[in-house]
């Protein structure tokens, strides 16, 4: 009994360092409580949890993925590519969703069939989805996008006044929290992540597990890039460039365990809530750029040693 | 009862990376009987039940059930044709709870949508534990923190409550009490009465005897024979298993009692355990006896270092030990063989070499520098002075037999030549020879002077060996006996919280 | 909708009485140019007695339109935007624009969105610039060498467009190697080394920074080739000017920063105070060359 | 005996790998397979080799470090700002080092005493001494470094016609290949790395062991910055981005498990050599910058392929 509570207490960990930061942050600049920067804030953090949501899914099962900027950023140009040709708006995303779909389920047949380490493996494909952009894009921007209105919707609409990215992130945590849950396949990714051999002796297909994780990875990450894709009106061939580093520190900053088999989605929506706030926050307050990699740094160190566990 | 047989193995082949592992191997078991599988550690038994339920491909022989070829390429297979395992190594995922590891695999949906029905699972969960009179295991309790005894029972309920026609036990006991196992054999004479067929592997020689219909004992990956139970005894068993006679099972005691070594006073540790008080005295055996979760463990634990005080003290000749790290202990002179081999004993992926060394790094070396020549010699005279089975010093522990990776865990405690061992439960899961071979040790050590503690659930062994007997009830002292004071049931008696 | 709510009803209250907000979003920090770009003018701004907030996108565009984004809650007078990129900082213009923010680019056009005035010099003509004195030096004829940017990145793709534009022209002058060394100097010094190994011939090089320009006169000055091969460089930082005036680069395209900074700070300040500016204000390419 | 084989054969993987990257090389450019270039292709691996080998280390021991980078920054920045000041080079570079072993020992000390995961605690650390060197530096390199003969040694130097940095990377190599292979220290690497409760149980102190190995890559890292520093004739505040990724792929490549207590010092050389000779072979081949970074990660994932094991 005591345990539990125990154990809640160490989940809530991440939310306390959160508020705190937060509280500072709204002691400190008066622009920070306004509902025009809370608003602003959600829509900032949308691309990077949406990925991380992907990443906490990889995670959980013991893997890691670092080739999601690079995913997202072919799916970006591969997306914008059809727009500007003139493509149906949503035939497009669709495309796009799908091909992220592929360049994950590429990762995670590299890791189970190939037996590659993930990391490795998404090192690998990190720097081949990226040249594969590079070459796709010529190295420029894709721009003159359709007009679109539902594609511009995507990354600067509103709905009831909520941003629409901050409505897609909001519905992916709700599908993938109920999916990790309440689904055979959620209880598989933590068993496999937990005990693979124990898992696969149970019957549970731990390869096609794997597989799908990273795929859902692939698709949300390409999700992300299409939100960017509309918000930014063009897509980058460096779009994306180190995000893998930010999705990975909101799903640990989270409490999810990177040796697999622990965690939870919500503690990711945490962490890079801690994240976009910190880097909102210390925009409002004028650090000075070189500064602010201390700080957030240090905030990062601090909010984990709040939730002080091992391995 | 009929005559046919379920299943029929024969002439079964199987090697690993050329090591012959089993060699023309039959095996039979009829529907309806309890078939007990004997052999020392590393005889193959779990590779030939591996190699049955499609774990590991054979490489000769053929297998049927009911009459019919199969080719099982998946557990799962075996499973659809009624055919379940309780694996010798714990297969609980750790951080998920009770229930979700009761129907790992094969969990309940609604309809095809792949939506749990949690609920549902919660309750068959529950009449599954009561079955087994473990009701006292609460289904939402994260797995890993239960007991590895709790966990045991976790998955002996998985498989009994899958409906199968022949359910295979590799080791189920090595890790419950006697409380535990008695209701694990009502439920397999239950079982047995609706016609499963159990295949039971045991280093416990009492179980067999107890429970079992007919045997088959392996040697070396041979097969030697099958026999009824009643016409058997236990020498004869040991002798197909060993290849000879083994004499005695509890080999006599010479040593002489001398002063006092380690003396405990008070002692606790948090909700743990409290008010423990005892001395070992040179060359004196103290047999600690209790039922799982006693808290043993921890008192053991606590003495060397690896755990936190929180009131009393140990005086090791008479001056206070006050230890914060294992190390210190070690430099005292206490070893301790922990319970646990693979979380808590072994680095496995190192080669026994490198396993022995660990504790003995400063005596193998010479300023810093490991010295190959001591460090082999070292080696090679445990290897020898234990019989680990072993195709040389550079093996990887993690290929050894289950007993043979005991042995190494022992052996890499003799090496630092120690004034005290503790052994916490130092035989599960090891062969007669072997258990033989340890007490043996046992026994030499303290000829010369050397104090032991050992933990231990079986009762015969706790018997068997012990100067004195100190049982443990609920993180409290409940009695101590002289040797020849105690019997079976009053160290039952005492460990129930009886007066 | 695709309007920000809350947006459109926007008091005035950066009245001239008070201190001159300015907002400054800077494509990154990790590069002396644009730091130079930013004390430019911080000091202007200093001197003018007007309050500046600067934010660094670390040369990732999605972080530039948050720091906007950021900056617009800081009921900021005047944005100044260096764009990390052309088109992909429309959107956070447009936020600008709806929040009756004027907007002042830096360095970098914005593709979309009212902009007042545009302050710069133009990379594709520093390309330019760079090749006509190549030329020059080699008088049209000779191998050549390109070190590019990071792979992607706006100035890579200007500056090499421009040097192109000179090069591809003249029959003499031929790229025999153009790899990308990432606008670092370390990699400037690896990949000109590992070029050098094939090609010993070389008569100049270009790199689309000074660093990289920097990295690869070591290279050349460790195979003791420096006074053969002319090597120019770009952004004329203070590393790079020391390298020229001692002879040990030849070029490099000075595109001012402080400049451009102070620049654009004073015109900052006349366009909150309503007067009138133009729509690009230039601020002269030099080429150094001692 | 059949068994040692197949193991020493599975090792041999990388190096297959290596071998047949070098033979391809050697047919396609002319320029490969000369002294000049086989020494400069050395000296170029030579900082990343020296980064990857305390990165050995902590991954032997289960961990990770992600701010090899930033610590080679700062400590450059750090020895070139006490060179410019006029110090003594010697003592400017044993300041240095002693300033990476300091930052190590941060790590180690996060790690072990505030049990926080080596992924994100020296996620953190990566960006504060980051920003502590951006703040150090003020964004802008430090020239004007001492004409120290010794200090120019360091980098540009050659023994007996091999380069200075390349001789310095042997010499680690053959005390730290001792240190693992025949000390205790090395013994408790494999050790904690296999099975830290079971080491700490054996009287092994594995904080200790954990500290000492984040510091000796601290150093090793420095040693790395400085080399480069002599060679770049000044630090760069950006110096060393990304170099952690080419390191733990040097690690794994080299055949030594992310999961620690697995994995041998001749493989990350190997490791290393296989993405120098890379690097070096596509600018020798001219292919164009976007080409490379797809041919780059195949060739990665092939030469891993060709080591295929699981985790
Ligand atoms: N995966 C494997 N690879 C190589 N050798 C193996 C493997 N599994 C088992 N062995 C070897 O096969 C032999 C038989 O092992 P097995 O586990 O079947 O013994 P066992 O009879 O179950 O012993 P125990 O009573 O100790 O559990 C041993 O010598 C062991 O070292
Ligand atoms: N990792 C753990 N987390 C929480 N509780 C634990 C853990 N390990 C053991 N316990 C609990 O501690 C108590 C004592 O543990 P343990 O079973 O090891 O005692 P013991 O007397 O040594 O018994 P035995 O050795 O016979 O299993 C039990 O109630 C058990 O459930
Ligand atoms: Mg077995
Ligand atoms: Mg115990």
């Amino acid at each position: 009994m005591k345990k539990k509570i125990v154990n809640n207490l160490s989940q809530l960990g991440p939310l306390i360092g959160l508020i705190i930061i937060v509280i500072i942050l709204g002691f400190t600049s008066d622009s920070f409580f306004t509902m025009n920067n809370i608003l602003n804030l959600l829509r900032q953090i949308s691309i990077n949890a949406l990925i991380a949501f992907g990443m906490t899914f990889v995670i959980l099962t013991g893997g890691i993925d670092l080739s999601v900027g690079s995913i997202l950023a072919f799916g970006s140009a591969l997306t914008a590519g059809m727009l500007a040709s003139g493509m149906d708006p949503m035939l497009a995303v669709f495309i796009g969703l799908l091909a992220g779909l592929l360049m994950g389920a590429v990762n995670g047949l590299i890791i189970t069939k190939g037996k590659v380490a993930p990391f490795i493996a998404t090192l690998a494909t990190m720097t081949i989805f990226r040249g594969a952009t590079l070459v796709y894009t010529d190295g420029r921007p894709i721009t003159g996008l359709s007009d679109s209105f539902s594609f511009e919707m995507i990354g600067k609409g509103y709905v009831f006044g909520v941003p629409f990215p901050v409505i897609l992130m909001l519905i992916a945590f709700a599908v993938l929290f109920f999916i990790l849950r309440n689904t055979i396949f959620g209880r598989q990714v933590y068993s496999v992540g937990g005990n693979e051999e124990a898992s696969i002796l149970s019957g549970i297909r731990a390869d096609r597990v794997k597989i799908w994780v990273y795929s859902i990875t692939g698709m949300l990450s390409v999700l992300a890039g299409i939100i960017l894709t509309s918000r930014l009106n063009s897509a980058q061939p460096t779009a994306g460039t180190m995000y893998e580093l930010d999705a990975i520190a909101a799903v640990v900053l989270g409490g999810t365990s990177l040796t697999g088999g622990r965690g939870w989605l919500t503690g990711t929506l945490i962490g890079a809530l801690i994240i976009g706030v910190l880097d909102n926050g210390l925009n409002l307050l004028n650090v000075s750029s070189f500064y602010q990699q201390i700080v957030k740094g240090s905030v990062i160190l601090l909010a984990v040693l709040l939730d002080r566990r091992s391995k | 009862m009929n005559d046919q047989n379920l299943v029929k193995m024969s002439e079964i082949d199987k090697s690993f990376a050329g090591n012959r592992v089993l060699q023309n191997v039959n095996f039979s078991v009829q529907a309806g009987e309890v078939h007990a599988l004997m052999g020392e550690n590393g005889a193959g038994k779990s590779t030939l039940i591996k190699v049955l339920t499609g774990i590991h491909s054979r490489d000769g022989g053929t297998i049927t059930v009911k009459g019919k070829d199969v080719i099982f390429s998946h557990p799962k297979e075996a499973e659809k044709q009624g055919i379940v395992v309780i694996h010798q190594e714990l297969n609980i995922i750790p951080h998920l709870t009770v229930t979700e590891n009761m129907f790992l695999g094969k969990e309940l949906s609604i309809g095809k949508t792949g939506i749990l029905r949690k609920r549902e699972m919660q309750t068959q969960t529950l009449e599954s534990l009561k079955r087994l009179g473990v009701e006292n295991i609460p289904p939402n309790e994260t797995a890993g923190n239960l007991s590895v005894g709790k966990q045991q029972m976790i998955e002996i309920a998985r498989a009994i409550s899958t409906n199968a026609e022949m359910i295979i036990m590799d080791e189920p006991t090595a890790a419950l009490t006697d409380r535990e196992i008695t209701s694990l054999f009502k439920v397999i004479e239950s079982l047995r009465k609706q016609g499963v067929s159990i295949v039971y592997i045991s280093h416990r020689m009492e179980e067999i005897f107890q429970i079992c219909d007919r045997i088959t004992v392996l040697r070396d990956g041979q097969y030697i024979g099958t026999k009824p139970i009643k016409e058997t005894s236990f020498e004869a068993i040991v002798k197909m298993m060993v290849g000879r006679d083994l004499g005695e099972r509890f080999p006599e005691r010479s040593s002489v009692i001398g002063d006092t070594l380690l003396e405990v006073k008070d002692l606790a540790r948090d909700e743990w355990f409290e008010g423990i008080n005892f001395q070992v005295k040179e060359g004196e055996i103290l047999g600690v006896a209790g039922l799982m979760g006693a808290g043993r463990t921890e008192i053991m634990e606590t003495i060397f270092g690896a755990a936190k005080k929180s009131k009393g003290q140990v005086l090791l000749q008479g001056r206070p030990l006050d230890v914060t790290h294992p190390r210190d202990s070690i430099r005292a002179g206490i070893g301790f063989i922990t319970e646990d081999r693979k979380d808590e004993g072994l680095v496995l992926n190192l080669s026994i070499r490198e396993n022995v060394a660990l504790t003995n790094l400063k005596a193998v070396s010479c300023g810093g520098w490991v010295s190959n020549a001591r460090e082999r010699d070292l080696v090679d005279d445990l290897i020898k002075k234990l019989h680990v089975r072993t195709t040389g010093r550079d093996q990887e522990v993690k290929s050894l037999s289950g007993g043979n990776q005991q042995k190494v865990v022992i052996a890499k405690w003799l090496g630092i030549e120690p004034r005290l061992l503790i052994l916490d439960e130092p035989t599960r899961g090891v062969d007669v020879g072997a258990k033989k071979e340890i007490y043996h040790i046992m026994n030499q050590l303290t000829e010369q002077g050397v104090a032991i503690i050992m933990v231990s659930s079986e009762l015969p062994e706790i018997l068997g060996v012990s100067d004195r007997i100190m049982v443990i009830h609920e993180g409290k002292m409940a009695k101590v006996f002289k040797r020849g004071e105690a019997d079976q049931e009053k160290i039952m008696h005492a460990a129930t919280g009886g007066e | 909708s695709t309007e920000s709510p809350g947006s459109s009803s926007d008091d005035e209250s950066g009245d001239s009485d008070e201190s001159i907000k300015i907002g400054m979003s800077i494509s990154t920090l990790n590069n002396p140019f644009f730091v130079s770009l930013r004390d430019g003018a911080e000091a202007a701004a200093e001197e003018a007695g007007y309050e500046i907030t600067t934010a660094d996108a670390q040369d990732d565009s999605a972080s530039q339109v948050s720091d906007i984004e950021d900056l617009i809650q800081q009921d900021i007078d005047v944005l100044l935007v260096n764009p990390t990129d052309s088109s992909a900082i429309s959107s956070a213009i447009e936020s600008a624009n709806s929040a009756d923010i004027p907007v002042i680019t830096v360095d970098r056009t914005a593709d979309e969105g009212e902009v007042v005035t545009h302050i710069a010099s133009d990379n594709v003509e520093g390309g330019e610039m760079a090749g006509e004195y190549i030329a020059e030096q080699l008088e049209e004829e000779g191998d050549l060498v390109e070190l590019e940017g990071i792979s992607g990145a706006s100035a890579t793709r200007e500056r090499g467009e421009g040097f192109h534009n000179i090069v591809d022209e003249l029959d003499g002058m031929e790229v025999a190697a153009q790899q990308s060394a990432d606008f670092d100097r370390s990699n400037g010094l690896n990949v000109m080394e590992n070029i050098l190994q094939s090609n010993n011939e070389i008569d100049a090089v270009f790199a689309h920074n000074d660093e990289m320009a920097l990295g690869a006169v070591e290279a050349l000055e460790s195979n003791d080739l420096a006074d053969e091969v002319v090597v120019v460089g770009f952004d004329a930082t203070a590393d790079a000017r020391d390298a020229v005036s001692e002879g040990r680069m030849d070029a490099t395209v000075a595109q001012q920063p402080e400049l451009i900074g102070e620049e654009a700070i004073a015109t900052a300040g006349q366009v909150v105070d309503g007067e009138e500016v133009d729509e690009f204000i230039p601020v002269e390419l030099e080429l150094i060359t001692e």
